[in-house]
């Protein structure tokens, strides 16, 4: 297996997007990766594309060929494949695309990442989501996404001494991020009041707890890494690829409060990269839910089951802690485009490693992006180093 | 949902109606047609759960999908039944009785209104036990 | 790279399958493939899923997880990853089981596709096909699936000497094929004037030029040829893997009448094997309709444009021909879900390889394998041998 | 299809405003972003079609989707737009009358009927030129 280096990195603006379309998206975050990169769309070998549910947000399937193609690469006929993993679609298109190149078959490769989702209401929008979980059986009872989660935090708060304002510090660390981070969806900082005084959505999630609807695309280069200095003086490195999955329904779980399939993603990572918990300098974790974060921080073994609420509120998941997380702003306050948010956590470790995530600096060599689809049928772990 | 969809899992739906493999005795509802752990060699047969469960943990929806959004607030809960299956139901209580580690029992009730198709579903729901 | 072989297949009979669920459908198919390999679930590596559009026909996403948990691999976590082409989905996510293994990252791969058609009506799958083209620019004009090869049709009829019942003799030749094929959805012969006397779909193809709605599932094993012996005593070997894609809307294409991702697929896949036309036994390609098993014979070089039709009519791509062409009865008779098509395909070329297609059996030892997504953006062409 | 999805192409369905690059001169129609031979050197500005064209090929629909079902029969074409781009388009003619080389021109129709949402979408339809 070759090792595998990024080259380059683009993203859209995370937010509304109502005069841009599904295809348009995409292109504008493709080519700045591929400026970023410096390499031209006919040197392209392959491109992989993440995407949750184009065919019920946009009506549109075969998305990999649609947007080969508006980036112009269909005159060379560059094989183009779409991958869909829920909320992790993102972070499995960079795996797939990480795999491509370790084989030998393909030498640049694009992974991209791309949802547009405000095109349907928000009724709409909340059935498509609970398509990620288990559709027969979950979503047949009433099952909406955020009341999964809902009930991944009534059993944790039921067995760990999490308060209810230590969760909310978690969307206030994460605004904090998000409002120094020029891509963000919401750029404003909020309390914990702000949080506690919002709508509940499901119990005890309010809505300043949830991620928001979003449009967004984002796309990164990869190529062996014997050639990554043809391309940049500075490539990030791809030191573990990892990905696990777990039953579609939330009550099948071994334990609703632990993500096993984090846990063991996780590991698997640890074990590829050669690396342990104190050489990470910072994360990218699925934050979908202020919950979220908590059971990430946990189940990548970062701290102890129980202990995460805390390490927050005293601040050492924020800039300038012990180990920050999420310092793009996350998915609650970057915003969560399903399909893009595993290639914008790749993008954001990239940033950092590379010095460049200015406003938001962090003292970073080694990074780590963690993303989930459903509430944790699947994880994706990447470890990256500069 | 589809017509044909949602009858195909009729007997399930109104009858907690799973599956048990006989190699290894464990139950399975929602149903399933392979063990997880006996795969191959497990026998799977039908089995009708009596209906009496544990919640596990519980949330109050305030904000539904489409089909749902009439009959919000709601309490959706994990219950595990008392042969080990866990599953994702309602249960008809006020959203403050809810608590982790009520007993409960299933009824057979209205679960949702397809807008598309103007069809109501029924299944199983459950409630507190006396 | 590492050589890749196929030690095992599985296929659930294609048809209407009223009661038996998404989730039944693979885990049929998966258990004979498993079976077959001698595998057990414990020892999979990762699962690769070729699907659709379970987000429209059964409101389902995040299908890699579904399956792998209700195959019994949620317990040890197995990576489970969906590709989407539309119609070559099913081709994808072999490719990607294949260079999974040539990475060196997996060892033991299960690559499956499935669709479950049946659920939905007439009228819904007829628009939700239309997704695999362009639903912008083609859908919304009124153009269906059958319309746009229809207009593929005409052009070939204006430029080359194809008769209406030279294309009739396509779908002759594979309900021939089909009759002796114990998993086809149609078993009954028909003849040119079936066809002829057919209704108009969309001029000039009529229903018997059409596949079929269908249910169904396939599923194949692929691990490193190193280790095949291990499992089996007849593996087969992948000597080529390509894949190409074009522009999403046939009206953009170079030439309506060529698909030019096939041309440009076979070619890769002709380079890789390092092989010529005379060396192939046989074809399974992409007959959604009769006119794309005409322009995939012309396509992919196996003899010049505007002759496909000649040669069918003469027998060539019969059983007992020159080169057999669809011997498990193609798409038109074996039927067509989507997802689970283009593993069908590796399915009947490895039944064939090993001699086991009892009652359609032709001498074989190297076979090709041509998946179309759409009206041709996505095309994946594999190469097989004994 | 969703009401802001339809309305954001408004401009290009109703009045065939597609893009050109002034890099090297193609036009492009359905509009695109980015010109597939300059890339990001390719400068793209609007550019209104005059509305001739020639088909190139055609079909008769004669079962469509729901949303065209009250239509058929009708003539589907790719018409070849005099400067240089190509479109998928209905032809308003008797479907006896539809040949490949045909000159046609646009004119303002409507399209399709939503039943979902009861929405009639207009847009740019080709009838036969004299
Ligand atoms: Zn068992
Ligand atoms: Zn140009």
């Amino acid at each position: 297996m070759r090792d595998v280096a990024v080259i380059g990195v683009g993203c859209t603006e995370f937010g509304e997007h109502w005069g841009t379309s599904f295809r348009d998206l995409f292109v504008k975050a493709g080519a700045l990766a591929l400026e970023d990169a410096g390499v031209t769309g006919e040197n392209l070998d392959a491109l992989y594309v993440g995407n949750m549910s184009a065919g019920r947000f946009v009506e549109q399937e075969h998305i990999g060929a649609l947007i080969a193609d508006y980036a112009g690469l269909a005159t060379n006929h560059v094989p183009s494949t779409r991958v869909e993993a829920a909320c992790a679609s993102g972070g499995l298109a960079f795996r797939q695309a990480v795999i491509a190149v370790a084989s030998g078959m393909e030498d640049i490769v694009v992974a991209a990442g791309v949802e547009k989702m405000t095109d349907v209401g928000t009724g709409a929008s909340v059935d498509m989501l609970a398509s990620a979980a288990d559709r027969e059986w979950e979503g047949f009872a009433g099952a909406t996404f955020p009341g999964l989660y809902a009930m991944i935090a009534t059993d944790y708060m039921h067995r760990y001494p999490l308060t209810r304002e230590q969760l909310a510090e978690v969307a206030v660390k994460n605004h904090e991020n998000g409002a120094k981070n020029p891509i963000a969806q919401f750029r404003n900082r909020i309390t914990v009041d702000t949080v506690l005084n919002s709508s509940l959505v499901a119990d005890p999630l309010r809505l300043f707890d949830c991620s928001p609807i979003t449009d967004g695309a984002a796309a990164v280069v990869v190529v062996p890494l014997e050639r990554a200095r043809e391309f940049t003086d500075s490539p990030v490195r791809v030191l573990a690829s990892a990905q696990a999955s777990d039953t579609i329904a939330l009550h099948d779980r071994r334990d609703i409060s632990t993500l096993d399939a984090s846990v063991a993603a996780g590991k698997r990572a640890f074990a590829q990269a050669g690396l342990a918990h104190r050489d990470i300098d910072m994360l990218e974790v699925h934050d979908c839910f202020t919950i979220a974060e908590i059971c990430a921080i946990e189940d990548l073994g970062f701290c102890k089951k129980g202990e995460a609420g805390r390490l927050t509120a005293e601040g050492a998941t924020a800039l300038g802690g012990a180990i920050p997380v999420n310092t793009s702003g996350g998915l609650k306050a970057c915003g969560h485009p399903v399909g893009a948010t595993g290639i914008k956590q790749i993008y954001e470790i990239v940033s950092q490693l590379r010095g460049e995530a200015t406003g938001r600096q962090v003292d970073a060599e080694i990074g780590m992006a963690h993303n989930v689809g459903g509430t944790g049928a699947t994880v994706v772990v990447h470890i990256l180093g500069a | 949902m589809s017509v044909s969809r949602f009858w195909r899992k009729i007997p399930q739906r109104y009858n907690l109606i799973g599956t048990r493999c006989t190699t290894c005795g464990r139950y399975f509802f929602p149903p399933r047609s392979l063990c997880p752990d006996c795969r191959r060699s497990g026998k799977i047969v039908d089995h009708k759960f009596n209906g009496e469960g544990t919640v596990v943990t519980y949330t109050v929806i305030r904000s539904a999908s489409d089909q749902f959004e009439n009959t919000t607030p709601y309490v959706l809960a994990v219950v595990e039944l008392d042969e080990g299956p866990r599953l994702t139901t309602q249960i008809a209580c006020p959203p403050e009785e809810a608590k982790i580690g009520m007993r409960v029992h299933s009824v057979f009730r209205r679960v949702a209104a397809d807008g598309e198709s103007g069809t109501i579903h029924y299944g199983t729901k459950f409630v507190p036990a006396e």
